[in-house]
């Protein structure tokens, strides 16, 4: 870029607006002049004093960030029992919304008196509050208000969260994110994919054709099990050969499994089944492997 | 390098009142920490911005990811935060996001109620404070069903129900933020709809007054 | 190709192309439990598959005939014909139900099911090289 | 122009070394806290975006289908089973193809898919087309290196080949390349 010469250079007049009154320069607020104490320049004195508490809180943050991952139950089902809970900042409204004169036929007064009146205060406070004296022990009224609101705050919020602890115990159910963090550590332990990955490759069925798709179908597990072993109402039996051998799945067949399978021989017994077919049936679900099938 | 293009650019724009009459005040002594200790609670404001636009950042980030349908939200949650590098962490910084700049909100307003700061000349800014206050929460609340997990979903119908009980209104606002009869893809994407443009547009014109408040009327003097 | 494939207007052009028509025949009575209708179902699945896919741009498959076995032949019959009217002319019946076979079945130029051709299937899901077969000779004669 | 010359003059004198006035030390460091500051929030959300392309693409896009020693001048079925990974979409696509090897022994695979209405073509499968991809429907046929005949108004589609460690890795689907 040529070093043209300043001085010929068409000196920038900047055109004011008419309408617009020309300032005086900066802005100084009257606050200052009036109390002259030791104030300080803001950039770059104060700014590096504001930005060192800056730094210490984005520190603290990402430390947070990294160590406790944003919770993520399971997909929303509407016809899942999950014990409904608002985010904390709503808490000890939902709690309030118990009480009984705050609901039931006093609902008007719940929903629209009373938190009405509460929040317009707090908009209107200068308006409410109009005395000069601004320290806080000088004006009883709005400091004990808001001193109240305070506590009935922490109170609520308390109280909402120990009383859905204790539901969740009484209820033995555990909070859905914990409960998914569970599964994807055991998955990754068992050295899964993680979910959201791939999900589960389709295992295919180990020689479909054999006689003892028939035995599956007369002792009636299929009713359970589904048509394609991918499992309808009980588990999909899919590459069972991995986890139980041909004398567990006899043991199953026979005397059923963890509560909730019950024993299934004497079905297909009278299903026309002859010991040695469900021995076949047995044998053939130990086959059913996921790499067996090539 | 810098001074000569800063220069270049002051003949051209004289930008230095500008930026000048927002940052070259003075900063008096009861506000300032290394004075007085106690002075550290005028920093909440400050945070919270800070905050603030660490959440709109990080809002901006997740939506080149996240898809505010039924089918997908719950995947694109769960495949930026399992699948994608760093998404864990930004998912992260928005949710504890989202909850620190409500902590640190909060205690802004009690430090300027207690500080009686709100007093005459400073009403309307108190009362513009309310309302950024407002807009937070209705943040949080819409944003809390984005994800569409179960915990998010009965969340959110509990809240609708109580809005449902106010008498004559309730029904109608139930409604119309459901976007229709029960809680399903209408009220997703009309949540991501309030949760990304409508609550956000309104929060920085009330933030840019708040800002031009604060800079014409100065800190309110020491107690 | 399935019948919901075609618009009216490509319809005309492509017909001297699609000379062939895939019947379906579920086969059910009614009296199955849920899941092993959706057993039935699966299994003429796997069996339109070995036609389908191999011969798509010249079979056409009509919405099947879900209830009624061999006691509906002469009710599938009647379909038959109409199909002829419609401008196919050859028919192939795909049909779970082992017992409607030639006899009952006039009109029909082949019947697939699954006991007839299981053991030809091939190892992998949609290829079953005697149906194959059976349909290129078809076609052959028919030339 | 002057500016040179005052630095060649002032190096005759020994270096003093300047000290760091505080104000300059303020605000070199207040450049540090605003760069870490923008640096600890933006670094994580920029990698969050790029991730795309710097996710190791691995060959998922390909998979393995047979050994290069099995494939002969004469072309061969190989059915495999294309797995894509879109996001969380994951979709298994059965495909078959008929791979061959050349004069000049360079390997490629044909899909059997007609190009006219899509039935599955076969290798020498008609007598009076021999050596030639036939198709069964309305009797289209193609050459070895899947040229269109007749009744077609394309050639064959191809797909992308990736020979790693003499196995044939197929991937998608493309216009045919070796004929036009």
């Amino acid at each position: 870029m040529a070093h043209n010469d300043k001085s010929k250079q068409e000196k920038v007049v900047f055109v004011g607006d008419s309408r617009v009154r020309r300032g005086n320069g900066f802005v100084t607020p009257p606050d200052y002049t009036a109390y002259p104490g030791k104030s300080e320049a803001f950039i770059p004195n104060f700014l590096l004093k504001e930005w060192m508490v800056g730094v210490v809180v984005l520190v603290g943050f990402l430390v947070l960030t990294i160590s406790e991952p944003a919770p993520l139950g399971f997909p929303a089902d509407p016809s899942a029992s999950v014990i409904p809970m608002p985010d904390w900042y709503f808490l000890f409204l939902y709690q309030y919304l118990k009480y009984p004169y705050a609901s039931g036929n006093y609902v008007i007064l719940g929903t629209i008196g009373i938190p009405t009146v509460a929040f317009g205060a707090l908009l209107l406070a200068p308006f409410l509050d109009t005395s000069k004296e601004r320290r806080f022990y000088k004006r009883p009224i709005a400091s004990a208000l808001m001193f109240l609101s305070l506590a009935s705050l922490v109170y609520l919020t308390n109280f909402a969260w120990t009383h859905y602890k204790h539901e969740l115990e009484k209820a033995g159910v555990e909070p859905e994110h914990i409960q998914r963090e569970e599964q994807a550590l055991e998955n990754r332990l068992a050295g899964l994919p993680p979910a959201g990955s791939e999900p589960q490759a389709e295992i295919a069925i180990v020689d479909k054709d054999d006689p003892a798709m028939e035995f599956y179908t007369k002792a009636t597990c299929i009713s359970c099990h589904g048509a394609d072993l991918k499992g309808s109402g009980g588990p999909s039996l899919r590459g069972i050969g991995d986890k139980h051998d041909k004398e567990a799945i006899l043991a199953i067949i026979k005397e059923g499994y963890n509560g909730k399978m019950p024993e299934m021989y004497t079905a297909a017994m009278n299903a026309g089944l002859t010991d040695e077919d469900v021995d076949h049936l047995a044998e053939w679900l130990a086959k059913q492997k996921a790499e067996a099938v090539e | 390098m810098f001074k000569n293009v800063y220069d270049w650019i002051d003949e051209r724009l004289d930008i230095t009142p500008i930026w000048r009459d927002v940052a070259d005040h003075e900063v008096p002594e009861h506000v300032n920490p290394a004075h007085h200790f106690s002075a550290f609670v005028y920093c909440f404001g400050g945070l919270t911005f800070f905050i603030t636009v660490i959440q709109i950042l990080s809002g901006m980030f997740l939506t080149m990811y996240y898809v505010p349908d039924i089918i997908n939200a719950y995947k694109s949650v769960e495949y930026l935060q399992t699948q994608v590098a760093f998404g864990q962490i930004v998912r992260g910084m928005h949710h504890w996001g989202a909850s620190l700049v409500i902590v640190m909100m909060f205690l802004h307003t009690l430090r300027v109620f207690f500080t009686g700061s709100y007093k005459a000349p400073r009403e309307m800014n108190w009362v513009v404070g309310m309302l950024i206050f407002f807009v937070m929460i209705g943040l949080g609340l819409t944003g809390y069903l984005l994800p569409w997990d179960n915990k998010a979903y009965f969340a959110t119908k509990v809240t609708l129900e109580i809005a449902n009980s106010i008498p004559v209104l309730g029904p109608v606002m139930k409604e119309l933020l459901q976007g229709g009869t029960i809680v399903g893809a209408e009220t997703l994407t009309r949540f991501f709809a309030i949760h990304v443009f409508f609550l956000p547009a309104v929060l920085l014109i009330l933030l840019v007054g708040h800002f031009i408040m604060i800079r014409r009327q100065g800190i309110s003097g020491p107690l | 190709m399935k019948f919901s494939e075609f618009e009216a207007e490509t319809w005309d052009e492509m017909k001297k192309f699609f000379d062939t028509c895939l019947l379906p025949v579920t086969g059910l009575t009614g009296s199955e439990a849920p899941h092993e209708a959706a057993e039935r179902l699966e299994l003429l699945r796997d069996v339109m598959d070995w036609i389908e896919s191999p011969f798509q741009g010249r079979v056409v498959t009509y919405p099947a005939v879900q209830y009624g076995g061999a006691e509906a032949a002469d009710q599938i019959n009647r379909i038959i014909q109409g199909v002829r009217q419609a401008g196919f002319i050859y028919v192939i019946v795909a049909s779970a139900v082992e017992e409607l076979n030639e006899e009952l079945l006039s009109g029909v130029n082949l019947i697939v099911t699954p006991q007839r051709y299981a053991k030809s299937a091939g190892q992998h899901k949609s290829q079953n090289p005697a149906v194959q077969e059976q349909i290129l000779r078809l076609w052959q004669e028919g030339k | 122009m002057s500016h040179q010359h005052e630095e060649h003059e002032s190096s005759h004198k020994p270096p003093v070394r300047k000290e760091m006035s505080r104000r300059q030390f303020l605000t070199y460091t207040l450049g540090g806290a605003t760069a870490f500051m923008v640096a600890g929030v933006t670094l994580p959300m920029v990698r969050f975006a790029v991730d795309p392309i710097l996710r190791d693409k691995g060959e998922g896009a390909f998979v393995k289908v047979a050994e290069v020693s099995k494939i002969t001048n004469e072309p061969q079925e190989f059915h495999f089973e294309l797995k894509q990974q879109d996001g969380w979409y994951l979709s298994t696509a059965n495909l078959v193809a008929w791979i061959r090897k050349d004069e000049s022994g360079n390997i490629y695979a044909l899909s059997p898919i007609c190009k006219h209405l899509g039935c599955t073509v076969g290798w020498n499968s008609n007598s009076n087309f021999p050596d030639q991809y036939h198709c069964p429907c309305h009797g289209a046929h193609y050459t070895k290196e899947g040229k269109q005949l007749a009744v077609a108004s394309k050639p064959l589609d191809e797909y992308k080949v990736m020979i790693k460690d003499d196995w044939v890795y197929l991937g998608e689907i493309v216009p045919n390349t070796i004929v036009s």
